[in-house]
């Protein structure tokens, strides 16, 4: 066996250890790799960049733990930049698997910024009934959801008394690792006309690229990408870019291991045709 | 009674379903919502035997002392861990059951799903050589698309991501129409022939 | 051919004719009864007012009474631009009068116009026709040709690499003394891909049984569990060896579908099987079975109607079925004339399709609209 | 660094480690992690489905229907529940071997209803939504003869890719599905055309794989975010 072969049979646990290392460096030591920011994110920040101080933006976390590792990161660059602009953020769950990571992920981000439970932020929690609680929200916020996750009537916060159904909010944002954003998008958007913007999976994003064609979602995050854009708009570099190292250097891996496997198989092919001749 | 009837009742349900397909009423509606509710009930008292029969093989395995049995000792105290608190507690957020889920099943869950970053670079390195044309087409399809999608706008311009689109948007979504318009046909044909009795290999055998 | 092509355009005509196109307004307002529902709603449509253009326009007020009411409700207000409604909220076989209003920021309301309309469910979706089409004419042509194999006919199947490679896999197998594992995918019974998978179970089952090799069959549904175990012992009784078959070796694991996946790869590598099947529905795990398989060293043959998985099996398995392939498996491996039948009036349903995408195609080059018209014969409607 | 004092993560990323250990090499503590998992998600999908569907649709309704029955209301609409509620226990004959057979009656109802659904669903989404994606991208079609003859007024690479790839689209999809004729040989022409749809087909795979690589990355930035931030805390 020449030293070509010996490469192609290499133990896989080699490989292993490379992917590890090439998520685990950049996790610890970021390398600030360069993104540029694509139009269906900026078109996101954009329409928050133009609502009115004070405008309430919905954020509704319809993800579970399974897809968190792409959605959470731009869930919190999108909360920064809410809280950022002084727009209230009213947070909704559609998903079951949800109201967990997004209480951590809104109790984590308001203490950050120092936003006040009630006025900047309220935390809404799970309802059955995806397509439902999105129609009903259309009638009146209070009747889908009469009181916040910890049992506060929604009457009693004062952000809420403010708020009515989407006639008072500027923009909904859904955070979804599913078929989520076309129930907002059909009744949502469709039927009270809502602006609507959505973050979703990088396997789900070629999906929702139509409904930025027709206007229905004003702008898409898509995956840990997305979310690295994003905070590059924001000028608040964290997990995604982080990930998107990680992501980009694997990529790199896998392209390099494939490159040098063909070319150690070429010369063996050579090597035999040698001997054989 | 042992093979007929059975037959007959698949014969029924599967008229009635594809037939309710057609009817956007009120009472087909709810015979609709309704099915798929109970087809799930069934399953669960289906799952009784499955439960059992899994706790059956590892009682087997712990008495027989066969190989591994000290394992089957921790899958039945698994399964004991979440029938007790599930059945005890319930299944609210903060349920003794729910922690476990949250913090036993599911990060074994993601944890064996993200072995497959791990996979996917060992077979992309183990499989994707250059030995026939087909097989160069794949690679090359592959590599672009990877390449497509990494931020290297500043290095190589933006025609790598284009391309890694357009191959994305067309020939792959030809083969990918083309093969779904024949899965399409094959399950059409293979439930007409549960329907009408031609496939019956799911009675099993017997009288 | 012709016959069944001609029937087929004409069946699509007939669709595209009886479904309902969106009506012009004609009057200032028109109340219907929402078409190809479930029943409990009724369309309310109306020309733009005039109004519109000036300014201090709000929107419109729709609002309705029940017959014999005196006063009308209110029961939405719609933004300026949009001219449609539709109320959710009628009862079935109640009639009503719609009245739609012109908001402005001063002054009353101004009435735009009244219609009268009855919400009823309906017993025939419309825009389902093509679908109806589609399902009797593929039925037909299938239970045509299933027809034609009983009375005997002459039938051909090309060769697929994969199903010829099932006998020497599981010689292989018994050669090793190692056993066989099938794995017959991550979905219920009620995926057609399962049901496929447990065919093909049948007929490897009946091999493992005439060679004595041992079978191991981990399951992730209960109910397929009941189901494979009654047809490998059925296999086993109908090769006469009823006494080999092992009550265990068909066996439920668990409906998680990573957790599933962990004990599968367990089974691999402390049972070393010669033998991989992975058949059926898969997904995110087909490439971690696959690869773990790889490395103990087994052949590997897969088949799986899941398009997104295939390229892991292709690049990871010896070989795959691809898609229709895994349907057509029952037939080949059996050679059952009414299922190779079955497969003949598949290919000719194909043909159909090929036919009316080249029909397509010269409609778009001749004109987009008549183009846009025939594919538009093929638009399916959600709900 | 500032190591996790709660127990749980403790627990939660011991058991990762578990699982992480396969890569190496079958052993006692993956053996331990996979016997774990399969024992707490069998019970777990079992739990949930008897809270979250037997209870609201067979127990609640019963017992409504027979209080409503018992109570002289007659029959209701609860009492429906009754199908599923009777098909569950024929499933259960199979553990008393004399009457087995009967449980094929609750199988041939579940089987006949799936297929029922099979054919219409296929029908719509595998077969007539497919042939109209073939023809259509969004609300145009994929091709016309304005968009060819504009390549011809003013060529360029652009406007040949945007002429070109709808015919290649519906030329795809006729190769891919000469492919899967399994009543003709592949030899002479239909062997040609099958062999132009299998170059659509690795191309396509190719493709998918490459689609994918990126989202399992991210499932593994995840597993080893939280053992090196929510665990270790070596990472803010």
């Amino acid at each position: 066996m020449n030293v070509y072969e010996k490469f192609l049979h290499i133990d896989r646990r080699y490989i292993f250890i490379l992917v590890a290392l090439g998520v685990i460096i950049p996790l610890v030591w970021p390398l600030g790799l360069a993104v540029t920011t694509s139009p269906p994110v900026e078109n996101v920040y954009n329409a928050v960049e133009e609502l009115a101080p004070g405008t309430p933006v919905l954020v509704s976390v319809d993800y579970d733990p399974s897809t968190q590792p792409e959605l959470s990161p731009m869930t919190i660059a999108v909360l920064r930049h809410c809280f950022a602009r002084d727009l209230p953020v009213i947070i909704t769950v559609l998903h079951p698997g949800g109201p967990g990571l997004a209480l951590e992920i809104s109790d984590r981000i308001s203490k950050e910024v120092g936003a006040v439970y009630g006025e900047d932020y309220v935390f809404l929690g799970y309802k059955v009934g995806s397509s439902a609680v999105i129609l009903s929200i259309g009638q009146d916020f209070h009747v889908s959801f009469p009181a916040d996750y910890f049992n506060t009537p929604i009457d009693e916060i004062p952000l809420m008394k403010k708020v009515k159904n989407y006639n008072d909010i500027g923009l909904v944002i859904t955070m979804s690792g599913s078929t989520y954003p076309d129930a907002w998008v059909a009744f949502a958007h469709e039927r009270y006309g809502q602006k609507l913007a959505a973050g979703v999976t990088a396997v789900m994003a070629a999906d929702y690229y139509p409904y930025l064609q027709t206007g229905q979602l004003v702008g898409l995050i898509g995956g840990l990408k997305g979310a690295a854009e994003y905070e590059k708009l924001i000028n608040r570099p964290d997990d995604g870019l982080k990930g998107m190292d990680a992501q980009t250097i694997v990529h790199l891996f896998v392209v390099l291991m494939i490159l040098l496997g063909n070319i150690a198989f070429l010369f063996v092919q050579r090597a035999k045709k040698r001997e054989a001749a | 009674m042992r093979r007929e009837l059975p037959l007959a009742i698949c014969f029924i349900m599967g008229i009635i379903m594809t037939v309710q397909f057609f009817i956007p009423h009120r009472h087909s509606q709810w015979l609709f919502d309704n099915m798929l509710k109970w087809l799930i009930i069934v399953l669960t008292f289906a799952m009784i035997l499955g439960i059992g029969n899994l706790v059956k093989l590892h009682i087997q395995k712990v008495q027989h002392r066969r190989r591994d049995w000290l394992y089957s000792i921790v899958a039945l105290f698994g399964i004991s861990a979440s029938l007790i608190t599930g059945f005890g507690w319930g299944i609210e957020a903060d349920s003794p059951f729910m922690v476990l889920f949250n913090y036993v099943q599911i990060p074994m869950q993601a944890t064996m799903f993200s072995l497959l970053a791990f996979y996917i670079a060992s077979a992309a390195f183990r499989t994707f050589r250059a030995r026939t044309v087909e097989a160069t087409l794949l690679l090359v399809a592959a590599v672009i698309v990877m390449l497509g999608r990494v931020p290297l706008e500043g290095i190589v311009g933006r025609w790598l991501p284009d391309l890694a689109e357009w191959i994305l948007d067309y020939p792959n979504m030809a083969a990918k129409r083309g093969i779904m318009i024949g899965i399409g046909l094959g399950a059409i044909s293979t439930a007409l022939k549960i329907i009408l009795g031609i496939e019956r290999s799911w009675l099993g055998g017997g009288d | 051919m012709k016959k069944l092509t001609g029937i087929f355009i004409a069946l699509s005509l007939a669709a595209a004719a009886t479904a309902a196109a969106p009506e012009e307004p004609s009057l200032p307002v028109t109340a219907r009864d929402a078409p190809n529902d479930a029943g409990g709603a009724v369309e309310i449509f109306w020309l733009a007012s005039p109004l519109e253009k000036e300014e201090g326009f709000k929107g419109y007020e729709v609002q309705r009474r029940a017959e014999g009411e005196e006063v009308f409700a209110t029961i939405a207000e719609i933004p300026p631009g949009e001219v449609v409604h539709q109320d959710q909220e009628a009862e079935d076989g109640v009639p009503y009068e719609y009245r739609v209003r012109v908001l402005t920021s001063e002054g009353a309301p101004v009435v735009l116009g009244v219609s009268k309309a009855t919400a009823s469910g309906q017993w025939f979706n419309t825009a389902r026709t093509n679908a109806l089409v589609g399902v009797v004419f593929t039925s037909f042509v299938i239970i045509f040709f299933i027809f034609r194999a009983r009375g005997g006919a002459e039938l051909f199947v090309r060769k697929i690499a994969g199903l010829d490679a099932v006998d020497d896999a599981i010689g292989r197998a018994t050669e090793m003394g190692k056993p066989i594992l099938f794995v017959s995918g991550l979905a219920d019974a009620s995926e057609i891909s399962t049901i496929a998978a447990m065919t093909i179970l049948g007929k490897v089952a009946r091999k493992t049984a005439e060679y004595e090799t041992p079978l191991i069959v981990p399951c992730y549904d209960p109910i397929v569990m009941m189901v494979e175990k009654e047809i490998v012992r059925q296999a086993y009784t109908e090769m006469g060896k009823p006494d080999a078959f092992d009550e265990d070796s068909v066996f439920f694991v668990t409906q998680s579908q990573f957790g599933y996946v962990a004990a599968v790869d367990g089974i691999m590598l402390r049972e070393k099987p010669a033998t991989n099947f992975y058949m059926g529905a898969f997904f995110a795990e087909s490439l971690i079975l696959a690869e773990t398989g790889a490395e103990t060293g087994a052949i590997q043959i897969a088949g799986t109607d899941r398009v997104t998985q295939l390229p892991f099996f292709i690049t990871a398995c010896d070989y795959t079925l691809m898609g229709e392939e895994l349907y057509a498996a029952t037939a080949y491996l059996g050679r059952d004339p009414l299922f190779l039948g079955s497969l003949k009036g598949q290919d000719w349903a194909k043909a159909v399709i090929m036919a009316a995408l080249v029909v397509g195609t010269v409609l778009l080059i001749i004109s987009t609209d008549l183009g846009l018209w025939f594919a538009k014969l093929f638009e399916t409607s959600a709900s | 660094m500032h190591i996790s004092t709660d127990i749980w993560i403790w627990i939660a990323a011991i058991l990762t480690l578990c699982i992480y250990s396969f890569l190496y090499k079958d052993n006692p503590f993956y053996k331990f992690a996979e016997h774990l998992l399969v024992g707490v998600s069998a019970g777990y999908f079992f739990v949930i489905y008897f809270w979250n569907l037997v209870v609201p649709n067979l127990l609640t309704p019963l017992k409504n229907g027979f209080g409503t029955l018992f109570s002289g209301g007659g029959f209701t609409g609860d009492l429906a529940a009754l199908v599923p509620g009777i098909l569950g226990l024929i499933i259960l004959t199979r553990l008393i071997p004399k009457i087995a057979w009967m449980s094929r009656w609750a199988i041939g109802f579940y089987f006949g209803a799936f297929q029922g659904l099979t054919i219409t669903g296929y029908m719509q989404a595998y077969i007539l939504a497919q042939i109209y994606g073939t023809f259509m991208k969004g609300n145009n079609p994929v091709f016309s003869v304005a968009l060819i003859g504009s390549f011809f007024s003013d060529p360029g690479w652009g406007k040949i890719l945007l002429a070109v790839s709808g015919p290649l689209m519906i030329l795809g999809v006729i190769c891919t599905l000469t492919y899967f004729f399994f009543s003709k040989e592949h030899k002479g022409f239909v062997g040609g055309v099958a062999k132009i749809g299998i170059v659509f087909l690795m191309i396509g795979f190719g493709a998918s794989f490459g689609y994918t690589v990126m989202a399992r990355v991210s499932l593994l930035i995840g597993r080893l975010q939280f053992l090196l931030r929510d665990w270790l805390g070596v990472i803010s």
